[in-house]
């Protein structure tokens, strides 16, 4: 594995829990990481000693909060290689990172008659916003379908995206794993007029990300899944499209003057962070992201690679038919969530077993409800690995698995 | 931590691998879709009263094995009872659920038989959503009547 | 003093912080408050043992972590009194409370003849999201104006009222301080037939709050004025509205199905809860809560009047003409927040000169700017005090204004 | 912490009390607004340029003694140089307050004059905002000649 393991592990606190005398093995990262000491007490210890409001006071206390708030901006605009920090938006949560683009940008690009594009394999975060504009504006929406293998199916690509203004799509399934050619899909979108929209919730935090390099228009993610704080979530736009859209959300700081009769709006990024910002939530973030890159995404990558390529191995080597794998089988075009339905047991119940074993695994739709009714399932068992997990996991898991197979065949 | 066997008890089992009455009704029976958030289950609960009784149930849907354990054993149980009875089982169930109910504590005599075996369910609040999923359903199609 | 300060004191770690060998004051609580150590723990300890998703997987880590993020949310209704705990709503901060109303009620209330009335007195969170919904909509927005001494002047409320859909308005100025009749204003707006939608940031920290008895429809408040965490705000609704209402924000959660070609949303609160929420942030709230609740809120609103009128009597005694304090001298109609002018030194040097007493207030329009042309100033200097400020705080602003008039006139 | 005496020179105090060149131009002369959104400080600048030189300029607005005292030393530093002249003094001066800029370093022999009193700023960072408003301002005014 790319890097130390168990240094990794010492500096998760939560792993370090025994329940009922036994570890726990969290295998839920594609819902939400744990985080390291280094956030928590960045966080604590801002809250302690240098708490204060940013971007509206002017004495010590408030220049240094708004300083370590702006650095958070500064450290996550080199995290995915920006062009400038003020090209980040910090936002609650990548749901709303989507929700800005789909209102703001679609108000003033998308009428009736438009199409926009999304795929078969999207979160519930990038398919409602644009569900919910779409009813009020009338546009289209199209949808990229999939392989038997779980990728996209792009054959009818150009078709799809003919007279299409935009392609929103998820880096990477949080159901299936599947890591899409973002570069080409960009690319394609530029083609034909569209803008690029990258959904970078499971990307991100899995392995190194260049918006410049891919050349799309915007990308969301969140601070939770990263190793970094609830209550925040990231929005990377393109400088031009940015200062082209209308504000999203009305307040204090993103304006430069109101008046009875209306107001104008501030600069970048204020324009897009209405009231009181999630403060030490950024502090936070910024500590995971320094985290993050002390340990190199490259070798995030690395190590999860490995843990996939084994967990798949072990998970299909122990229980053959018994297990019905989603996705690609492929570890190079697919992250470390891994989603699968296991004999006839529901996946509530396999959770339940896992559980008892304190395998903390996702049973569920996933927010990704059109994706679950292509595989014809109501439910998956998901488990997803990250940074932290290690080859005994796999081992606790397949073996939970075996008792649950034991338990509900008695 | 309680074991697998306080919550997954045999009669349980049985019920989830045979389910009774499922299938669906066309009116004049009454119906209503019900869904757990949290794990994607479905249900549809179909109902026909006649004279007052619970003439016939079906059930339909995915879940898991208590949520339809739970459906199963509710079907058996209601099926002849009066409409009144029903609301007084459903009101005794949810009470063994430990959901909390509004007005006068739930009438003890009411037998719960079989339904006793998910007593267990509330060692696993969790799960409490899934048993109840069912009985949730049918008072709102019986609502429709 | 109604409460023990000195123990109250030593709860917050940053008061005791010293900059060059000097206490902190901090006086900008009505910009964003200090954190006890009982936050801050909270926050940490979950963060450490605790962390989990919410609402989204089973096994007992995340069912314990959605116990913790439900049971901030009963807190809350209680401290409020809300009927039931899902009519609280928690946003990112009270700014996405008031757009949420502005754009979800908004959206299925006004359009063009309507009219909704504000007050001079708004903070931009509740006069933009509004514009914004005018700009869209072609509603009117009639104003509320204030009286000499900053209350508002009720004379013409009938007229303004006759045909609204909606009164916005502060409970308490963030400005001025001054305490608006807020029972009487919702029976106001109700008598015709419009909603009372109460900006309930600067009251809700400061003195005890009863949704049911002001009889409103909307209160919308934020954690970081009321010693919890930033990164979390709290709108309560009328259950019958926030049901009648859409959706705000789309995305994973508040979703009950979603197809392809559409979506029907959860119920109550989910519906309003899109994507990943603020979970420690909700549990510091919690604690935040339990805080405030544990020493009155009683106690926390007679401690402040009392601070308020020695703050304006020293005000007034030392400086006389030197310091023209805006709103009114009756601390019985306003909270513990002062503006003022001084001298002809500009606000932001009075801060500057504060500050190397490490006296820590705002100078700025405060986010209103409407109110400040009424005043006449680009600016005003703010100093708000809140349940841990003591008389000694009040000395030392005191002396430090002194040192303002002595360096600037030298 | 540095002393109230760094950042209040006796020569800000003075451009601050006694602000030169205050007042308006009207066209052909240029102008800009400007606006520091942390204070709410407002400043319009004007220039007029003929032959390629600032024949005139005129500061209007409020802020505080920074901002006030930095535009009035602009506008009296300004006066008579030709627009290459002020550009270079631009950058000179937004060097000194350590606003990072792109492209190579600006010419030290330009003078600044007066303007050195303003070098204090760059202790109190919050201040730079307020120091640079004017010269921010001006540049935009320049870009519309
Ligand atoms: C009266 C008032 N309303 C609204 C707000 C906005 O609150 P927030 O910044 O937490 O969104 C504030 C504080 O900034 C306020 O004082
Ligand atoms: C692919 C994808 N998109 C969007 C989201 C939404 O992110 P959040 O819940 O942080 O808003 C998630 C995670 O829930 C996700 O996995």
């Amino acid at each position: 594995m790319a890097h130390d393991l168990s240094s990794v592990r010492a500096d998760f606190p939560v792993l370090a829990e025994l329940i009922d005398g036994k570890p726990l093995v969290y295998l839920d990262s594609a819902n939400t990481s744990q985080k390291p000491h280094a956030v928590i007490d960045a966080m604590s210890c801002f809250l302690e000693h240098s708490y204060g409001p940013t971007n509206r006071s002017a004495y010590r206390l408030a220049a240094d909060a708004t300083d370590a708030y702006e650095g958070a901006r500064v450290k996550v605009a080199r995290f995915v290689n920006a062009a400038k920090p003020h090209e980040i938006v910090f936002t609650k949560n990548a749901t709303e990172s989507l929700n800005l683009v789909a209102r703001a940008w679609g108000s003033t690009n998308l009428s009736s008659g438009d199409a926009i594009v999304l795929t078969h394999m999207e979160h519930h975060a990038n398919i409602v916003p644009w569900q919910m504009m779409a009813a009020e504006r009338g546009f289209e929406i199209r949808w990229v379908p999939l392989t038997a293998d779980g990728l996209l199916d792009l054959t009818d690509l150009d078709r799809l995206l003919d007279g299409a203004k935009a392609l929103s799509f998820t880096a990477m399934s949080n159901v299936l794993g599947t890591i899409n050619p973002v570069r080409e899909l960009c690319a394609a979108a530029h083609a034909h007029g569209a803008i690029a929209v990258v959904d970078g919730c499971q990307s991100v935090p899995h392995m190194p990300t260049d918006v410049r390099e891919w050349d799309a228009d915007f990308v969301a993610f969140s601070s939770h899944k990263m190793v970094g704080p609830s209550g925040i979530g990231l929005l990377w736009g393109r400088e031009s499209l940015l200062e082209s859209m209308p504000p999203f959300l009305g307040g204090g700081s993103m304006i430069s003057d109101v008046r009875l009769d209306g107001f104008e709006c501030a600069e970048l990024p204020a324009k897009f962070e209405a009231g009181t910002q999630p403060i030490v939530e950024a502090v936070g973030l910024g500590a995971a992201v320094d985290y993050l890159s002390a340990l190199g995404m490259d070798n995030v990558r690395a190590h999860e690679v490995a843990l996939t390529v084994e967990a798949l191995d072990k998970l299909k080597g122990r229980f053959g038919d018994d297990i019905e794998i989603h996705g690609s089988p492929d570890a190079s075009v697919r992250g470390a969530t891994i989603s699968f339905a296991f004999r006839d047991v529901h996946p509530h119940d396999v959770s339940q077993v896992l559980d008892q074993h304190n395998v903390c695994v996702r049973a569920g739709h996933h927010c990704a409800k059109p994706l679950m009714r292509l595989l014809g399932a109501n439910a998956t068992v998901r488990a997803s690995f990250y940074l932290y997990n290690t080859s005994d996991e796999i081992d606790t898991l397949c073996d939970a698995l075996g008792e649950t197979a034991e338990f509900f065949s008695a | 931590m309680p074991g697998l066997e306080d919550l997954y008890r045999e009669i349980i089992l049985d019920h989830y691998k045979n389910p009774r009455n499922r299938g669906h009704l066309d009116a004049p029976a009454v119906s209503a879709k019900g869904h757990n958030p949290l794990c994607g289950d479905e249900i549809e609960v179909f109902v026909l009263v006649e004279d007052g009784r619970v003439a016939d149930v079906r059930i339909s849907g995915q879940g898991c094995s208590i949520s339809q354990s739970s459906a199963s054993m509710m079907s058996a149980a209601i099926k002849g009872k009066t409409v009144e009875e029903v609301r007084a089982l459903v009101s005794r169930f949810r009470h063994m659920m430990s959901i909390e109910e509004e007005g006068p504590a739930p009438d003890t005599t009411v037998a719960l038989g079989d339904l006793e075996a998910l007593q267990g369910v509330v060692k696993f609040p969790v799960r409490i959503k899934c048993a109840v999923l069912a009985w949730n359903t049918l008072t709102e199609a019986l609502s429709n009547t």
